[in-house]
């Protein structure tokens, strides 16, 4: 057995205190004080009027010295009130305070809850024995000292924030306020006048916004979130998330130039809705800082479906705004060949429109073709070119859209490039595989002279091939090659007879047709196949004079890959189809073909791309009489590609082998893309890839590496909500020619939109991504500061104190219908009257009713105004607490329609209780009476515009009843004003956790105290300002921030701040390393020595929260102050009588 | 994809057999040591660490008797690990409870290879020595020649006869004088591979043995357990189950998840002074002491009742012969149950007190907000 | 004007029986603006529970009888003050010191005497039963089902009981009648402050369901299932029909076939709407009768217009003008209703002698909920 | 206390419980004196040493008060405590300790009045329940 502890004499010192009668009426002091006097180890036991008064401590100080004590135990009030009182009197007396000092609390837990006097001594005696068994087992603790860093953080830029940051500032310390909107100011600065002294609040609001702007102690982190808190007082580490403005503060003077041609337009929140801004604004004038931001959500989903992720949103609202040109140069930063798309383009972007939730997509492809047509390529201002040096020569080969895709992303960059074209003419499949009823000859010669005049040297009649390879192009000084030659040659049938004159397949018709070679179909035309090259063929065989074209399908109409308008427009033209049938044989007399052995099919089992397998009918086999079958079944790269571009890998199908990301094949100078890589595909997917070789290209001759970061594909969907109220509007249809009509010619069916016809299916987009980044705000600043590509930032603060300003939110009284709010336009909410009556305003300042018709226009002064009081306040059904600002900013309405409107204007306020309470109020209040404006004792129950008898006709009717008459009131007039309640933030709660503060029953901060300590909070270094603590009114915010500021400022100036040691210690030898107690630290506090297998308590971390004692079943984690021992004390005490 | 393979041998030769087995798995290197039950030179059977294969001759892996629960001894052989490769023979509590332990960061299973054997039960230490004794062998006890000796209370009602979470298992129910050896992991096939051993498919029966021999021991686990909860249903009659505990805490010893270097209450938080022993006696009338025997074995079980795989080494090792085993087992039943964890089950099923959620066991507070 | 002193005594009376939320009230007044007395004449409940605060004359006046417990108050009062009690309570001082409004004195005297306030002896409470056959509560059955007395005396009511019944039966409801020793549920007595006499009925029906077992009450008034459910001593499980018909439908039990071409509008009883929180129910027996146009009332739900009916309302005398039935059945008009529908006898009665009243019996007409699903099941 | 008072030994959050316990003394609310307070930093530290002590020495019930989930001054230490008394709830059952006398129940700082209503609940449930098995016959 260990040798028995020398028996340390304890010398226990028992105090019992009256505090007045506040103890003593229930607890019988002088008996516990006896009681306590029999206890072991109790040398002095005395009962006293007041111990935390001076004569209190020091009556202990002097039994310390007198009887030699070396522990004190105090039973009074709460330990939370006077528990550092005694400690620090121990101190003085010499001991250590947290070995000597325990505090039992006899007030809040006894006398003050419990009525029975025998009872309320009993426990006391109880609570007071553990308390001096307990005190027998506790050690000597050091409080530890941390450095404080003087930096201050502020949350909230209102009047409460902004005060907070100068008065700290203005001491020398640091300041960093951040603020979630674009401006600091607050709800103070949306206000126009100020009760009770009439102010405008501009005038005393924006000279705190410039000293806080200039105030070179404050740096302002507007449009920016707290993200994360970590460490404790004096230490804290912020993460704080700038969201992208995406305008240069460093350049932007605040001009306005740039919110002039935003064609974007939305309601302005800082207006609360009643006027509207631009994609790009200002909250208000006179904003700080004064840099203006871009209001951009994710891209609008047809941006994101377009695979060459073209502005679509952007040259669509340029187009409702008339600028042609605009458009073009917008379009053409993604794509070269903006007429050729607007016609043959699937558009999988209208697939995505969301328009379609309020009638039908956009017809965003008519539009390009819209915008294509009304600028002449010949002058067109070409695209901005970099300079490269001459040498760096790339060839293309293939001229078809990826090879033309490619060399005009390259020449834009500045490299000289070189297209071989086989055939003689330009433009692959375009050319010869679209007809000129859909892509007329004249717009595509027009868009390549455009791109021959950016540089790009065409050469056509000179194939890549066998005789002259890829290599001779590599050897003659080319430094990279794009091969782009494209998958026209057409599958065989595979059927006998395939020989026979008159079998004419499908590219082959349309490639002679487009050559101008000599070629003819005879009178019956079948065609074999459902794709868009099957229905190009049967049209051109039309309008070759063919009397019966049918196409022979062998699904249905619903897995015809052709799209629907193909198919349709083929079908009106006169087209038969017939779906479920398949070719058996050719049949044909004398080399020439006569007719065709066909075979009724069905749909078996899904085949690997999802459609289902066509299985033939046995015995269904029927033959037809036909001059000229056309199989137009599929096409796929011409093989002789393989052989004369060695060391480049293909696969069985004549496709090349790339690296999905970069094109780039297995010889590094070699790229490829377009059909050949992925087989027949849509156009703008093969302009696309030719813009990723193009991307890849320029690193690979820069040397610089191909697969990092290449930009993601936009998405999300944060997006602009679809506007409620929206009219709904059909799609435009463009001018078609007579299906028959336009069956005989190979003249454009379709004639394009009118400029009217444009400009209106333009207007209906719905603005998705608000921000379309059309880039008119990019030209008309001349300061250059606006980056489209900015991205969110987080930054790292270091700051020793923290103050929550973060301010209130007005009550949206929607829900209580009674009032009519957003079904009567002349209904308005408080923050809507200031926006009416500030300057800068939708009204500029005038008090005008809303027109019916129009949310955002504004006819007439109102003849007659009342003002509601407590719509959702003093209400067990909404807010029970009083708003307190709401009665004096109400005379502060009424007075200043008598002024803007003129003396005669009738105003009625209904309230319950008028609360004019703060210095001047009450003068205010009668100064307002006087004007003439009539105060109804009475709450508004409700606001009607259907009258019960004729001159309530027109008027909005308020009904109350006014208790002072005891009489039923109804109070016809032309405006109501509706004072809502003052609410918490949504998030409060969220905010909250972020800074380990909590939320009260409704939702504010809970401070420390209600009485005595307002803005401080029960977690260290955290305070509070203003109305995010509870509704307060300006003079209580601003007084609020000063005291925060003050609270900041001691500690700052202090610099340095005990720690309370109660924290956790792990005994070495005891501790087995589990590591348990590593995963249930909330504060990653432990961490595990791996040299001696032991987990061991980072102390700055650790903030004693016991989560670690409480799992540690051998005891070795224990936080200090709170052992076993001293636990299994209090409770022996406690039980002693049970 | 198990697959077995068929090591025979003649009545009599069980240990024979598979001392050449595991001789080859030393020979070839595959292992610089296997630890198993063999026979001392001087008398009794002991878990052996045996890295010279001539020592093999003396192994006895089924001899019906665990000394200690060998968890605890691959916990000391891999807590800090040689480094050198190594097979371990155990029987299921023994994995599982090496399976806590490893939760607990007090063993690796990096360089241990575990095989595991049928267990058909074990007799306490004592009755074992004197069944041995008798010429007692390993085989009359597999053929249920118990010579009038019974198996250990535990084992009569524990419901895992066949080991889980190995690599290899040595199978003997529904087999004749054979040992199936089942390759389970690519750690075991990895070492079928080194020794070149074909497979072949299993014992047929084997599957139907096993769940009989469960179902039996369920039904004598549930009468068992009704019955200890209907003697035990207060603090007294718990007292009168633990009467005779003198605070040895051997069990806390014998107990393979008791895993604390020093347990609390050995600490001087249980070394009481004077005072508070005559306040107790002042405040009962009379005082039994030993004090805390009742608070010793609640708090054990608030400590290990979620850990405990009923391997009854807690009965075997009181002196007293209190019954612990009953008591720990259906507490644990409960508890495990309420966290809907089972000691040893799997490896990556973190354990009840070391994790949390915020939204569970709402029924603790029945507060809503 | 000579000055009063408060006289606290009568506060403290209201106070004990059961007006204590009259202390927190702040006289803003809400409860007189949403008052419908207001739509017809002068009425302030505001100033009642003033006067009654402080004591103080003017809450005897006639003004204390006019209320009919429509709850419209207590719904939209911002303090949670129950007007209802305070002026029940004052009704009980006044029916103490013997002051009760003539057209009361009939009613009460009958309920003292025969247990129905329809001056009409005990025996004939269960003659509706005679062709409709429902089985006397035996020791097992699940339900009792208790006829309110108005659906037992009064003729209209009494077929639309019958037709009730008769599909409560065709639905296979488990249910018992106990008959002539059921006494009136005590609702109008204690609205009106008769407060012994609601002691006394309520006890008799208390002890009479104690000795039979009953748990479950399927009542044929909201008024008797309030009371069932918030005042009784005993606790029941007391529902209204046209729940029990909602489950009855969604089981399939009852199937809604026939087409009923009418357009009916939905009055939704202060008792069943407001004070019991039950709108769907009835509204979807009415929606799951083919061919039936249902109209929503302007003010419906908890914005529902009072019959005028409750807290003795149906017997005061108040003339066509100032009647709430009347404008009900003005709005019901104006809507285009041909039917207005309804699930409580008071409201039955009311809107009927308003519509005879106002002569419009040819435009609308009123037919209870169970009426019309009678049409469409049958 | 008289023989058949209960006694509840209550550990109790300081951020939390304790300060309502505290808001209740100051809003003088009354509720039975048979709660003895011991002031824990957290319900997360509460071993269940503590609890089975408690018992252990006759306490009738033992009641732990905590943040609301999501209110800790600790973020999760509530949760911990609510794991720890799930775990001695199933074990205590075993030997006539219900959930009944074991109580875990979050009281946040504000709430005065749901403390008062809390202790005086658990009082009235536990003199129904009666005296704790161990009254007069204390084991150890």
């Amino acid at each position: 057995m260990a040798a028995l502890p020398e028996t340390s004499q304890e010398r226990i010192g028992f105090y019992i205190c009256h505090c007045g009668i506040n103890i003593a009426y229930k607890v019988r002091c002088p008996e516990l004080a006896e009681y306590i006097k029999t206890l072991p180890n109790v040398v002095v036991s005395r009962d006293y009027l007041f111990m935390c008064s001076d004569p209190g401590q020091e009556l202990i100080e002097k039994d310390v010295k007198e009887y030699g004590l070396n522990r004190v135990v105090v039973a009074s009030c709460s330990p939370r009130m006077h528990e550092h009182t005694f400690r620090a009197a121990c101190a003085r007396a010499g001991l250590n305070p947290f070995r000597a000092f325990h505090h039992v609390c006899v007030r809040e837990h006894v006398s003050w809850v419990t009525l029975d006097e025998d009872q309320a001594t009993e426990k006391a005696k109880d609570l007071c024995r553990a308390g001096v068994l307990r005190v027998q087992h506790q050690d000597d603790l050091f409080p530890k000292t941390f450095p404080v860093n003087t930096n201050t953080l502020v949350v909230g830029g209102g009047i409460a924030g902004m005060q907070a940051s100068l008065d700290i500032a203005s001491a020398g310390y640091q300041v960093y306020l951040v603020e979630r909107q674009p401006t600091i100011g607050g709800h103070m600065l949306q206000y126009d006048k100020t009760f009770p002294t009439l102010d405008c609040a501009a005038c005393i609001g924006t000279p705190k916004m410039v000293s806080v702007g200039q105030h070179k102690k404050i740096e302002i982190l507007s449009y920016c979130e707290v993200e994360s808190v970590d460490g404790f007082v004096g230490n804290f580490q912020v993460k704080v998330r700038k969201r992208a403005r995406y305008v240069n503060p460093a350049k932007c003077t605040g001009c306005g130039e740039c919110t002039q041609n935003c064609p974007v337009e939305l309601p302005n929140e800082w207006d609360v809705g009643t006027k509207k801004r631009k994609a790009v604004y200002q909250s208000f004038p006179q904003a700080v800082p004064i840099t203006f931001v871009i209001d951009k959500r994710d891209r609008a989903p047809c941006v994101q479906t377009c695979p060459a992720g073209t502005a679509a949103q952007g040259y669509v609202t340029l187009i409702r705004e008339g600028k042609y040109e605009e458009a073009v140069r917008l379009i053409l930063e993604k794509l070269p060949l903006p007429g050729v798309l607007g016609r043959v383009c699937p558009a999988p972007c209208e697939t995505r429109c969301r328009r379609a939730e309020i009638d039908s997509p956009v017809s965003i492809r008519d539009l390009k073709r819209f915008a294509a047509d009304q600028i002449d390529l010949g002058t067109f201002a070409l695209p901005p070119v970099a300079k490269q040096p001459p040498e760096e020569r790339v060839a293309v080969v293939g001229s078809g859209p990826a090879g033309i895709s490619c060399a005009y992303f390259l020449v834009r960059q500045g490299y000289p490039v070189t297209v071989f074209e086989a055939l003689p003419v330009i433009g692959g499949l375009l050319r010869t595989g679209i007809p000129e009823f859909r892509l007329p000859r004249d717009v595509l010669d027009r868009e390549i002279e455009f791109l021959r005049r950016t540089g790009i040297e065409f050469k056509t009649g000179s194939p890549i091939g066998k005789d002259r390879t890829v290599d001779h192009l590599l050897s003659d000084g080319y430094r990279a090659v794009f091969l782009a030659t494209g998958a026209w040659e057409s599958m065989q049938l595979g059927v006998d007879g395939e020989d026979l004159d008159g079998v004419l397949p499908g590219l082959d018709l349309l490639r002679k047709k487009a050559l101008g070679e000599e070629v003819s179909v005879g009178d019956r035309v079948v065609v074999i196949g459902g794709g868009n090259a099957a229905m190009d063929a049967c049209r051109t065989a039309l309008r070759m004079g063919a009397s019966v074209v049918t196409v022979l399908y062998r699904r249905t109409r619903a897995e015809m890959p052709a799209s629907e308008e193909e198919i349709e427009a083929a079908l009106a033209e006169g087209v038969k189809i017939e779906y479920l049938a398949a070719p058996v044989r050719i049949l044909g007399n004398g080399g020439r073909v006569t007719g065709m052995e066909c075979i009724r099919m069905e749909l078996g089992e899904p085949d690997e791309s999802g459609r289902r397998r066509p299985v033939p009918q046995p015995g269904s086999e029927y033959t037809i009489e036909v001059d000229t079958v056309i199989p137009a079944i599929g096409q796929r790269p011409d093989l002789s590609r393989r052989d004369c571009t060695p060391g480049v890998g293909f696969d069985r199908r004549g496709r090349v082998e790339v690296d999905p990301v970069s094109m780039q094949t297995s010889r590094p100078e070699i790229f490829a893309g377009g059909d050949l890589y992925t087989g027949p595909a849509t156009v703008v997917e093969a302009v696309a890839a030719g813009h990723e070789a193009a991307i890849s290209i320029e690193r690979f001759l820069k040397g610089e590496e191909l697969q990092a970061n290449r930009g993601e594909k936009p998405a999300g969907e944060d997006w602009a909500p679809v506007p409620a109220g929206e009219q709904p509007r059909e799609r435009a249809q463009m001018p078609e020619m007579e299906p028959k009509e336009r069956a005989k010619t190979f003249a454009e069916g379709q004639q394009g939109l009118s400029e009217e016809q444009a400009r209106a299916e333009a207007a209906r987009c719905i603005a998705c991504g608000v921000c379309c980044e059309c880039k008119l705000c990019v030209s008309a600043c001349e300061a250059k500061a606006i980056e489209h590509d900015q991205q969110d930032e987080i930054v790292d603060l270091n700051v020793g104190s923290i103050v929550i300003a973060t301010g209130f939110d007005a009550m949206d009284p929607t829900p209580l219908d009674h009032y009519g709010y957003g079904r009567l336009p002349n209904v308005v909410t408080n923050l809507e009257f200031e926006r009416l009556s500030n300057s800068t305003g939708p009204t500029s300042g005038k008090i005008l009713m809303r027109d019916p018709q129009d949310h955002f226009k504004y006819t007439r002064p109102p003849a007659s105004v009342a003002i509601l009081h407590c719509i959702g306040s003093r209400d067990k059904n909404y807010h029970e607490y009083c708003s307190r600002t709401c009665c004096m900013y109400a005379l502060k309405f009424a007075h200043l329609i008598k002024d803007k409107c003129g003396h005669d204007t009738q105003i009625y306020n209904f309230y319950i209780d008028m609360r004019c309470f703060g210095k001047g109020y009450e003068e205010f209040y009668q100064r307002v009476q006087s004007e003439g404006v009539r105060m109804i004792r009475g709450k508004a129950v409700g606001v009607t515009d259907r009258a019960e008898s004729p001159d309530e006709e027109g008027y909005l009717v308020v009904q109350a009843e006014d208790s002072l008459t005891g009489q039923l009131l109804r109070v016809p007039v032309e405006m109501a004003i509706l004072c809502t309640a003052m609410e918490p933030r949504p998030d409060a709660v969220e905010v909250a956790r972020t800074f380990g503060i909590s939320t009260g029953r409704e939702g504010f901060f809970t401070e420390e105290h209600p009485k005595l300590e307002p803005v401080s909070t029960p977690t260290a270094g955290v305070f509070l300002a203003g109305a995010c603590q509870g509704p307060k009114d300006i003079p209580d915010a601003v007084a609020q921030a000063k005291a925060a500021s003050s609270e900041a400022q001691s500690l700052s100036t202090l610099g340095q701040v005990v720690v309370a040691p109660m924290i956790s210690g792990i005994d070495p030898d005891v501790c087995v390393g589990c590591q348990v107690c590593i995963d249930l630290c909330p504060y990653s506090a432990i961490e595990i020595d791996d040299f001696r297998g032991i987990s061991v308590v980072n102390e700055a971390l650790c903030k004693g929260c016991g989560s670690c004692a409480g799992y540690c079943p051998s005891g070795a984690a224990k936080i200090r102050h709170f052992t076993d021992k001293q636990i299994f004390a209090e409770i022996d005490g406690i039980m002693a009588s049970g | 994809m198990a697959e077995f393979t068929k090591l025979c041998y003649q009545k009599g030769e069980l240990n024979q057999a598979l001392s050449e087995f595991f001789g080859a798995l030393i020979e070839q290197k595959v292992f610089d040591a296997v630890l198993l039950p063999a026979k001392q030179p001087t008398r009794g059977v002991m878990q052996t660490l045996i890295s010279r294969p001539d020592k093999l001759g003396a192994i006895d892996p089924w001899a019906p008797v665990v000394p200690q629960n060998a968890a605890k001894l691959v916990s000391a052989l891999t807590a800090s690990p040689s480094g050198r490769p190594a097979a371990a023979v155990l029987r299921s509590c023994e994995v599982r409870a090496l399976i806590e332990l490893t939760k607990l960061k007090q063993a690796t299973q990096d360089d241990v290879v575990l095989f595991g054997i049928d267990c058909p039960g074990r007799f306490e230490n004592h009755d074992f020595l004197a069944f041995s004794d008798q010429g007692g062998t390993s085989e009359d006890f597999l053929s249920g020649d118990f010579k009038g000796f019974e198996v250990a209370g535990a084992c009569k009602l524990c419901q895992h006869p066949v080991a889980g979470n190995v690599d290899v298992r040595l199978c003997m129910i529904g087999a004749e004088n054979a040992v199936y050896v089942e390759w389970l992991t690519e750690r075991g096939n990895a070492v079928r591979e080194k020794l070149g051993m074909q497979t072949e498919a299993g014992p047929k029966n084997r599957d139907s043995e096993v769940e009989a021999i469960k179902k039996q021991r369920t039904e004598e686990r549930d009468r068992r357990f009704a019955e200890f909860r209907e003697a035990t249903r207060d603090f007294q009659s718990l007292q009168a189950h633990l009467a005779g505990c003198v605070n040895c805490y051997n069990c806390r010893v014998a107990c393979p998840v008791c895993y604390c270097k020093e347990c609390v209450f050995v600490t001087d938080t249980f070394r009481h002074d004077g005072s508070q022993y005559m306040g107790w006696a002042d405040k009962r009338g009379a005082l039994k002491m030993p004090v805390d025997s009742l608070f010793y074995h609640l708090t054990r079980l608030a400590h290990i009742s979620t850990l405990c795989v009923g391997c009854g080494q807690c009965t075997s090792a009181c002196p007293n012969d209190i019954q612990l085993a009953p008591l720990f087992c259906a507490v644990a039943e409960k508890t495990q149950a309420r966290f809907d964890y089972r000691a040893g089950r799997s490896p990556d099923e973190a354990q009840p007190l070391a994790t949390f959620h915020d939204d569970e066991l709402v029924e603790v507070t029945g507060q809503v907000k | 004007m000579t000055a009063v002193a408060p006289m606290l005594e009568i506060t403290d009376a209201i106070l004990e029986i059961g007006g204590e939320t009259i202390q927190i009230c702040m006289q803003c007044g809400t409860c007189s603006g949403v008052c419908p007395w207001n739509l017809v004449r002068k009425f302030s409940p505001r100033l009642l529970i003033r006067q009654a605060s402080l004591g103080i004359e003017g809450y005897e006046s006639e003004a204390l009888w006019n209320c009919v417990t429509c709850r419209t108050c207590v719904e939209h009062c911002p303090r949670g003050v129950d007007i209802i009690d305070v002026i029940r309570s004052a009704r009980s001082l006044m029916q103490e010191s013997g002051t009760v409004p003539p057209p009361f004195r009939a009613p009460l005297g009958s309920l003292k005497s025969d247990g129905n306030p329809w001056q009409t002896p005990r025996e004939e409470r269960s003659a509706w039963n005679q062709d409709v056959g429902v089985p006397e509560l035996g020791p097992d059955t699940e339900h009792l089902f208790y006829a309110c007395c108005t659906h037992c005396y009064d003729g209209r009511n009494k077929k639309v009981l019958r037709t009730m019944a008769r599909l409560l039966l065709k639905g296979e409801v488990d249910m018992g009648i106990i008959g002539n020793e059921e006494s009136c549920c005590a609702d109008q007595a204690h609205k009106c402050g008769a407060y012994s006499l609601h002691l006394e009925l309520s006890g008799a029906n208390d002890q009479l369901f104690a000795d039979k077992g009953v748990k479950k009450i399927i009542a044929t008034s909201p008024h008797c299932m309030n009371m069932f459910n918030q005042e009784y001593e005993g606790n029941y499980e007391s529902v209204h029909y046209t729940q029990v018909f909602d489950r009855l439908i969604a089981d399939g039990k009852l199937k809604p076939k026939k087409e009923v071409a009418l357009k009916v509008a939905y009055h939704d009883p202060c008792y069943l709407g407001r004070h019991s929180g039950i709108y769907e129910e009835p509204r979807r027996v009415l929606w799951s009768i083919p061919g039936l146009e249902y109209i929503e009332l302007p003010r419906s739900r908890e914005n529902s217009l009072c019959c005028g009916g409750g807290g003795g309302g149906i017997w005061s005398e108040v003339p066509v003008a100032e009647r709430f039935g009347a404008l009900r059945v003005q709005e019901a008009l104006e809507a285009g209703a041909g039917v207005i529908a309804t699930a409580c006898p008071f409201c039955t009665i009311m809107i009927e002698d308003s519509l005879k009243a106002l002569g419009k019996e040819e435009e609308i007409r009123v037919l209870d909920v169970a009426e019309l699903l009678f049409q469409s099941v049958e | 206390m008289s023989a058949n008072e209960p006694t509840i030994v209550a550990f109790l959050c300081n951020w939390c419980t304790f300060t309502a316990a505290d808001l209740a003394g100051t809003s003088r609310l009354s509720y039975p004196s048979n709660v003895k307070i011991i002031r824990m930093m957290c319900s997360g530290m509460v071993d269940p040493k503590y609890v089975i002590k408690a018992f252990l020495e006759g306490a009738d019930g033992v009641l732990i008060g905590g943040c609301w989930p999501g209110d800790c001054h600790y973020i999760n230490g509530n949760y911990k405590a609510r794991r720890r008394v799930a775990l001695l709830t199933e074990i205590l059952k075993q030997f006539g300790i219900g959930e009944d006398r074991l109580w875990l129940r979050w009281v946040a700082a504000s709430e005065g009045n749901m403390f008062q209503e809390v202790i005086t609940d658990m009082t009235k449930q536990l003199k129904e329940l009666g005296p704790s098995p161990l009254k007069g016959r204390l084991v150890a």
